[in-house]
């Protein structure tokens, strides 16, 4: 897979000083380093913050989503790569309005260890920082060891819905519950067709048969639950939704919101033909759509595939989900 | 028992890591894309050119302990994954077991090893056979206090060490991953090598040159 | 490239039909065909209806368009082929508001000669329609032959534009006016760094060495200026800024919109990078930037690389492009 | 001259002419992928079974000339790319050159091959000479009435359109196509065959087959 590059190792902070020229109004960085993304107009006094971090190559995924009504900040890692302690401790201090930071990010070792040493060195700052993992992939571990599992696309709907809270006027423990609560109604699952190239490494991550797919590969290529032969838009779609029901256990009745998720070279046609058999399906089961995400929310650079999560909505998720919301990546009226 | 190491040892042997870190990236590469998600390489590629910095611009000013505690802070910023945190860690930590000090006993370096090894279980949360640089890095810290408190020599020592690590490495090699991305790879991680595990037994290696 | 599809011959028809149930209060079809399609709330009375279409493959481009503030109808071709001139009719009619319909599309043979049977049919009908051709690409041919040229992402600035004035109750030729003063100072130029695959073809439409790019390519594989070995980020984005500037002739204290269109595969990661040399050299030149859009806007499914799209803004066009517009693919508020 | 061809014969020509379109997807796919976005085939194979499926299904009634423009709206439908409209409107110009007859005599023949060939003109806005199936279809139309008018058989001015056809799309491929994809494909189709060129003389010889 080519790339529009020019150093491999200036593809971050490059992509970063691109994207901080393009949206001047909507984002700026903390401090000295670019890697430490914020809302222009951060910190929000009196709004509880919210903060993400991670490798890059995933965009919208993380820092797509800094802006009114979803984050306040962003430390952006190298690609895949997580961003070290200090940046998310120079994110933090950043956006503390003086209601307290919670930190949403996804299950990785890298993340886990580093956002654990941001909020230790917070605390001694006296910035309340709770945390809350994304672990919304159920391909990554069975349910009963689900606190294995690694965290993808599901976690737009935390920073949605917890986002949300927080404009609102949220405390920090409202907050936090109300990205919990998203989070414990939220599956994912996705399949890979192709690989994809971290530029430094400049060989695929991982390598697929012309006629193979990975059912429940991550977002950075780790390995899923199965190599198989490729199948139509409808096979897969119901391997998905098999998967995801089959843990999240909606009942006739219920209400969702759906995304569909393209991983980056899968075409927004591809995710519509997707929709089509996840809307019969659910149609089929007496279930209904609150809301449908269709496009490319959380990403792999060029790697083909697609993942799909529900979220169960009540009352109150399908409120915060439907509150507006302003990012470079996201706009919701 | 009285060798000793100095401090103009210590800036050199970090930066001999750190050298080695830079060519080893392609293997490094390799081994965290079949079970991982490839970065490791790079990761201790930028550490190591990282460190090569920090001990070329940095003086000791006669505390060793300190100055391995910035070296730590140094790593961390330059690479931040799952083993460059825990590397970062482990500097910290075998940092601050040694406040002060302008030289190193055989003693210190068991205590240094021994703080690392902790740190890295207590930031990690791994345990030993989950596969992870734990299976390396604990057999090889027991090994060299073990011979160091036998009255070997430090070299003796830091091959006794080496010795233990690839022992450690190849031991787990069998095993199932059990953490981190590759804990999600699952049977598949069978008979493959622990990336960080052969990270360790690289740089340490390149410690005892 | 693998793709997510059932049968290739039911591609378009299922991707119509998945886009219709995940954006119901959005979008509707005329008459009895799914490729005809409209805002849910037309015909807007009294207001100037537009009116877009194009072969499938390109999306947002040319459905994804259609939403308050922007289009009112498109006809849907299967890939890369012109719709019908009876679906171009069919659209017309249930859009038309008694204010008459505009035709923008890209300068395309099948869709030309179906767009103009189309308007033959309709003023049959006492529908007023008038055409206004997108030949934005500098690339494909000399500006002495500006008229041969065909329309590529450029034609994004005449919808918003043109859509804009319509949904401000400009009259007809107001609206003919406009979107012919944006696409007057509008210019296109894109490179594909790999090719894309036809459904039904089955194999791609070219091949490109594995270290070539192709400079000029439109956006359905038609071969560009040059074949030639892949450059930096920087390089290529000076190519593409060089050939637009030459032709568009902004001058220092200039004001321009900026698009970095995706082709697909190529992350925004990546666009962004161009971005940034993109601002740099207008900094250099004196030359502002009113707005950035960075992202896909017109692709060719999963074909790699990326377009730029120069337009120059006087106060008129700037009030056109702020405009608020709602679409299911382009929200801007 | 009393030979005429009835409305069966057209039924039966237009349903082989829609066989070999289908038939043919792939030649002309790769044609159209060499100097344009490669979707050639796949129209006129979506035409061709569309064509099929109208002379299997729609009777002639009497009036040949209506029934061929009705078919030139079924291929409409079915695909619309430049070449699938150019027949679109080479089948209801011709269509419209023979209102309400039942029989076709050579001089109607002429005469419909004569009127395509000037909407396909008009709609397409091309010239002899830009590269496009009009330097075939064109050639092919004057032998056909040539050869009519000197009195020769259906069937010899039948050869003799097909042979000019041929070499009016030979004629032209060492030229750089003028219009449509083609156009902006520039030098590149020089040595190239025209897609539409090939695709009307594959019909033609089906015609006559
Ligand atoms: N929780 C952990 N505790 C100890 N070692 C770990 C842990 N997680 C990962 N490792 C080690 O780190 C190596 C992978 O490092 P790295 O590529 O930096 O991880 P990642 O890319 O997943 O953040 C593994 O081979 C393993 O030895
Ligand atoms: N304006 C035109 N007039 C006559 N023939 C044309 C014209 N444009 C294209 N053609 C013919 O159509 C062929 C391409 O057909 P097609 O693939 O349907 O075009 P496209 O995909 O560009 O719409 C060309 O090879 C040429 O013979
Ligand atoms: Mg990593
Ligand atoms: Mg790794
Ligand atoms: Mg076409
Ligand atoms: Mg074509």
């Amino acid at each position: 897979m080519k790339k529009i590059l020019n150093q491999p190792a200036d593809f971050v902070p490059e992509m970063l000083d691109g994207l901080l020229k393009a949206h001047p109004e909507q984002l700026d960085y903390a401090g000295d380093d670019v890697h430490c993304i914020v809302r222009a107009d951060s910190p929000v006094s009196g709004k509880v913050a919210l903060a993400t971090g991670g490798g890059s190559g995933h965009l919208p995924v993380f820092l797509g989503y800094v802006g009114k009504g979803m984050l306040d900040g962003c430390a952006v890692g190298d690609v895949f790569a997580s961003p070290s302690a200090e940046q998310m401790l120079a994110v933090t201090q950043r956006i503390h309005g003086g209601a307290g930071v919670v930190y949403i990010y996804g299950n990785y070792g890298g993340d886990v260890m580093n956002f654990d040493m941001a909020a230790e060195m917070a605390s001694f700052e006296d910035i309340e920082v709770r945390t809350v993992l994304v672990k919304d992939d159920v391909a990554s571990a069975p349910a009963e060891e689900a606190g294995r599992r690694r965290g993808v696309a599901g976690m737009v709907f935390a920073f949605k819905c917890a986002g949300a809270k927080a404009d609102m006027g949220g405390s920090l423990d409202e907050v936090v519950a109300a990205a919990e609560k998203a989070l414990d109604n939220t599956r994912t699952m996705g399949v890979a067709l192709s690989p994809c190239t971290v530029p430094r490494a400049g060989k695929p991550t991982f390598t697929i048969g012309e006629n193979e797919m990975e059912i429940g590969m991550g977002i950075h290529g780790e390995p899923g639950m199965k190599r198989e032969t490729l199948q139509t838009a409808d096979e897969i779609t119901e391997r998905m939704m098999t998967a995801i029901l089959d843990d999240l256990k909606p009942a006739a009745g219920d209400k969702l919101a759906v995304m569909v998720n393209g991983l980056g070279a899968t075409p927004p046609e591809e995710l519509y033909i997707i929709y089509r058999k996840v809307h019969q399906i659910l149609a089929d089961r007496g279930i209904g759509v609150h809301r449908a995400y269709v496009g490319e929310y959380a990403t792999s650079m060029e790697m083909a595939g697609a993942s799909l999560t529900l979220m169960r909505v009540d009352d109150e998720l399908a409120a915060l989900l439907d509150h507006p919301a302003h990012t470079p990546f996201f706009i919701q009226v | 028992m009285a060798e000793t190491i100095d401090s103009a040892q210590v800036v050199a042997a970090t930066n001999r890591v750190g050298v080695t870190l830079v060519s080893s990236e392609a293997v490094l590469t390799d081994l965290d894309q079949q079970m991982g998600d490839g970065d490791l390489g790079i990761t201790l590629s930028k550490i190591g050119l990282a460190l090569q910095e920090f001990a070329a611009g940095t003086p000791v000013e006669g505390d060793i302990g300190k100055w391995l505690g910035k070296a730590g802070m140094a790593a961390n910023r330059a690479g931040s994954s799952s083993f460059g945190t825990l590397l970062a860690t482990a500097l910290m930590r075998a940092g601050r077991a040694v406040p002060g000090k302008d030289a190193l006993t055989g003693d210190d370096l068991s205590a240094m090893f021994a703080a690392a090894d902790a740190g890295v279980q207590e930031r990690g949360k791994a345990q030993p056979g989950d596969k992870t640089v734990i299976d390396a890095l604990q057999p090889a810290a027991q090994a060299f206090a073990a011979a160091v408190e036998a009255g070997q020599s430090l070299a003796e020592a830091g091959a006794a060490a080496l010795a233990a690590a690839k022992a450690g490495r190849d031991s787990v090699t069998p095993l199932r991953s059990k953490v981190g991305r590759a804990g999600w790879v699952g049977e598949r991680t069978e008979g493959k090598v622990d990336p960080g595990c052969e990270a360790f037994v690289i740089m340490l290696a390149s410690l005892l040159d």
